[in-house]
């Protein structure tokens, strides 16, 4: 049955569903506006349905296997077998019980869900075409707009994710079984985190990338750690190559990735790795170029990125962007972040994108998190800056966990002690970061956050320690 | 709210007590009139109406404990596990 | 050897190394006073060796084992042995790591180190006793002091403490083979987080508690959850009853425990339970009774608690008292806070016990951790106040955990929004309850906290989430 083309009017649309855009939907729901939140594919997203939930889900259950399989020092003695299909199916279940209740969060805030692709006709329609054959299309009029329609993983010449052996993230978290060896090109966070995940399943991991270390961007100090215990999990690592092309075995038992030298003028040989999978992680980019953007007069860069402005506005008045589509960090809860400012400001609201803290998490093992600026950003923006640092090789309750890796750093303001930023790697580094958020958010100072009582034995207390260390007065570390 | 609770970060409330400034006697400049090292510090100064503030007598010979200079701030090296 | 009876000096003397003592000796050597800490036991305390450490060792790695053990939903199939004496022996190492860097710590703080017990003789002079046969005593003048003698376990009568099946914590926490059956009398938290960590090394467990509920005076919202998956592990508990007595059993296989019904008017029978051992933890007191205290003029109420002001002063004022002798809640940071602010105010600095917020975690199965005042506390305060949850279960991250129970709550007062104090109950309180100490402490609001980015997927968004509740506006839950 072919639906007829009816055009329906909503007073705030909203293009994708994933953490920007029902998040966005469910706030301006809140704010009694009359909501429509179209979205092709699955509610959450991306980052619901094949990243942050799947890979963190599938982190947690590959450590708890690991590190009971790890702890004879501890007097436990057990050899944990996975069963990847099982996982996966766990997993599947709580992707299922998050995005049914994205589902019923957006209905119980009065938000309109359309299943379907937009594409602007003009600068108040769009079309929305619904999948499945004969499905027809709609017409839908609006007043303001919020284009939330996120990103997806970026292809390399030679490696498409239609062939079997060749995997984006999405294809890897959804397995059902082991590869005995896998080739992974990106040492970036999804390459990293992916890798642990593999590696404690049992497969023989390598990882190929262009630059000459892990996770670009991030300071050495905070890699160290990682790099380490990725040696230790004999996961290998081929710096300064691009992959080529692969090809299946002659001997039809896998494939071959072939890798080039990065540098131009490099006289190392080229790569033949053999195995069964490649991951291809090289990143991601702004889904905009099916939106036909340009009807809209929404105008973007050169990356494809929608530019806004602190309000989350585009180049037309009315239409907003947020999430991964507007830009960098792509990280969900910016997108969520953008997608309250955005709902706000449409509501009337004084809202703005005025955060002085985006926190980012890497989950690989041991996890790395920052906040605000490093040492090197406040003094290019002109501070002058005091550090405080406290290893978890002091921290007692680290000692009682068996993970003793890493480190915090404050980076504050040396005058006021004003802390401007922070870094973790180590155990819970994604959870203690949220108070250094909450530190340089509200303009505290290292003095505020030493002076603080925090419970023991907790790795909070390291927290506190490096503000000490700032001030010169750690406890347990010598103040050097 | 209770009079006798006053809210001011830790690092107002020791200036004021290096000040012998009476924290409740002070109107905050900060969001629902929390007080800031700022107020505290006007006031210190006399630049604020600094009539609100009573001021008692220090019970302790007042030195700062801020002796951040960089050189003891440099990275923990040496440090002991406790 | 007879040692000679000498008579030295030292501007400050400190009794006890537990965190309390240990935390002042060091703040006191970086603010350049000549310090004696004088210590009869062992470096640590009480904390560092038979208390928070062992305790928090031993609930790690049972958890790690009970949790590979317990995760066939997730695809894991482990069946984790545990080896108690190798455990035990594991503990130990780390207790001695702690141990020793706290003595390395103090000496790098030109701390002078006395082993012996410390009786006042007068005002400015203590009597030190070194232990072992023939070692001799030694007097010491001083300036100023700090007790620091920390709390023991309160004994029961019918149940010594040298009775072999009769244990306090620090003897259940040194065990080298697993109980088959253990009586715990005293639900308290040392009670129940051993519970905890004996069920899940296969003790057969039934806790005896005076009163009604587990945990005495945390709110019931707080407890369900805990006594909830103590009843899931196969504890048994008898509300009700005091233990009076015990004897072996006829047939020579372990004990009987006797248990009276607590109310006088009860027409319930007496409880007579086997097992093999007894664990007794029904509190602690001071230790302010071995000190001839009197001797410096330093009083004590009724219970043996050294009274002291804001300072930290004793009725002596020049001797200063921290920790657990100098009052409740007997906690290790609360210990530590106070052995600093004694050092600062000796040394001349402007420092007051002040803090708004003084955590409190339970190391239960959900951890249980809160801060500042509860919402009935507030009441009786005089606030007008607002409270938001968030429950675990509507969280990614927690899910992705496969450990949903429990929730954060925030109160707030109303008219300004200002934290006034927060529990949580749930995966990793203990950690997150650092964030809102920092909130409470800093005077912020539950706005500042819903308006601070939290990553994603972490449990620290629901401490957010909870702040929007407050505020009538969380995402991922309904408003109600
Ligand atoms: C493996 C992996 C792990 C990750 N881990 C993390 C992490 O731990 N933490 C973190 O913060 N971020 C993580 N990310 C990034 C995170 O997933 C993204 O930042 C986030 O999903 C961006 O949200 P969004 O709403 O902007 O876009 P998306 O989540 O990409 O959602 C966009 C939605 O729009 C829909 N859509 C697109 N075009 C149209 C159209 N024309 N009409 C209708 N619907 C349309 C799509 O189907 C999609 O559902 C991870 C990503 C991956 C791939
Ligand atoms: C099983 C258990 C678990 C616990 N878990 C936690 C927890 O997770 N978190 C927490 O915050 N608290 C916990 N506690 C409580 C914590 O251990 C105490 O609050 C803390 O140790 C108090 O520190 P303190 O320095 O006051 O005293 P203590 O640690 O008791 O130290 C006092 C020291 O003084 C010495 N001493 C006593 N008299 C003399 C004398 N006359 N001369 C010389 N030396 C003397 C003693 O030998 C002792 O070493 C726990 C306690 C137990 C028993």
């Amino acid at each position: 049955m072919v639906v007829g083309d009816v055009t329906t009017g909503t007073d705030l649309l909203i293009i994708g569903a994933g953490p920007a855009g029902y998040v966005a939907a469910i706030r301006a729901g809140q704010l009694d506006l009359d909501v429509t939140l179209v979205e092709k594919d699955a509610y959450g997203g991306t980052c619901l349905n094949y990243g942050c939930i799947p890979s963190k889900a599938l982190i947690t259950a590959t450590d708890i296997a690991h590190e009971a399989g790890n702890a004879e020092e501890m007097g436990i003695h057990a050899d944990p077998a996975i069963d990847l299909a099982g996982m996966v199916e766990w997993k599947d279940g709580v992707v299922d019980q998050l995005t049914s209740g994205v589902e019923k969060l957006c209905k119980a805030n009065q938000v309109t869900l359309l299943e379907g692709t937009a594409t602007f006709a003009d600068e108040h329609t769009v079309r929305v075409s619904h999948s499945g054959e004969g499905q027809g299309s709609e017409t839908l009029e609006f007043e303001n707009a919020i284009v939330a329609t996120g990103s997806r993983p970026i292809e390399i010449p030679n490696f498409e994710y239609g062939d079997e052996p060749v995997l984006n993230s999405k294809q890897a978290l959804a397995l059902d079984a082991v590869p005995d060896s896998m080739v992974i090109v990106g040492a970036g966070y999804i390459g990293m985190e992916l890798a642990g995940v593999f590696a404690k399943l049992g497969t023989d991991v390598t990882v190929i990338e262009m630059l000459d270390s892990i996770l670009p961007g991030y300071d050495d100090d905070l890699k160290r750690p990682v790099k380490q215990r990725a040696n230790d999990l004999g996961i290998e690592f081929e710096f300064g190559y691009t992959a080529s092309e692969w090809h299946d075995r002659d001997d039809g038992d896998g494939i071959q990735v072939l890798a080039e030298p990065a540098a131009d003028d490099s006289d190392d040989e080229r790569l033949e790795l053999d195995a069964e999978k490649v991951l291809v992680a090289v990143g991601r980019q702004p889904v905009s170029d099916t939106l036909a953007l340009e009807e809209a007069g929404i105008e973007t860069d050169d990356r494809g990125i929608i530019e806004t402005d602190s309000r989350g506005r585009t180049s037309a008045e009315h239409i907003f962007a947020a999430g991964d589509v507007a830009g960098e960090p792509m990280l969900a809860h910016k997108g969520s972040m953008e997608g309250k400012v955005a709902a706000e400001v449409i509501a009337g609201e004084p809202s703005a994108i005025d955060h002085q803290a985006m926190p980012a998490v890497v989950f690989t093992d041991p996890e790395i998190a920052t906040v605000g600026m490093t040492e090197s950003e406040a003094e290019d923006d002109g501070f002058e800056t005091i550090v405080g640092t406290f290893p978890f090789r002091a921290s007692g309750r680290a000692l009682t966990t068996g993970d003793t890796d890493g480190f915090v750093k404050i980076v504050a303001e040396e005058s006021d002690g004003y802390v401007l930023g922070a870094s973790i790697v180590g155990p819970e580094a994604s959870e203690l970061i949220a108070e250094l958020g909450l530190a340089v958010e509200l303009g505290a100072t290292v003095e505020d956050v030493a002076s603080t009582v925090h419970a023991h034995p907790t790795l909070s207390e390291s927290v506190m320690e490096a503000a000490e260390n700032a001030l010169g007065h750690a406890i347990h570390t010598l103040n050097r | 709210t209770p009079e006798d609770r006053v809210f001011a970060p830790p690092r107002a409330r020791r200036m004021a007590r290096e000040e012998g400034i009476d924290l409740s006697s002070l109107e905050g400049s900060g969001p629902g009139g929390r007080i800031t090292a700022a107020d505290v510090r006007a006031v210190a100064r006399g630049d604020a109406d600094s009539e609100q503030a009573t001021v008692e007598p220090t019970p302790t010979d007042a030195t700062t404990a801020d002796d951040s200079s960089a050189a003891d701030v440099a990275a923990a090296e040496a440090e002991q596990p406790a």
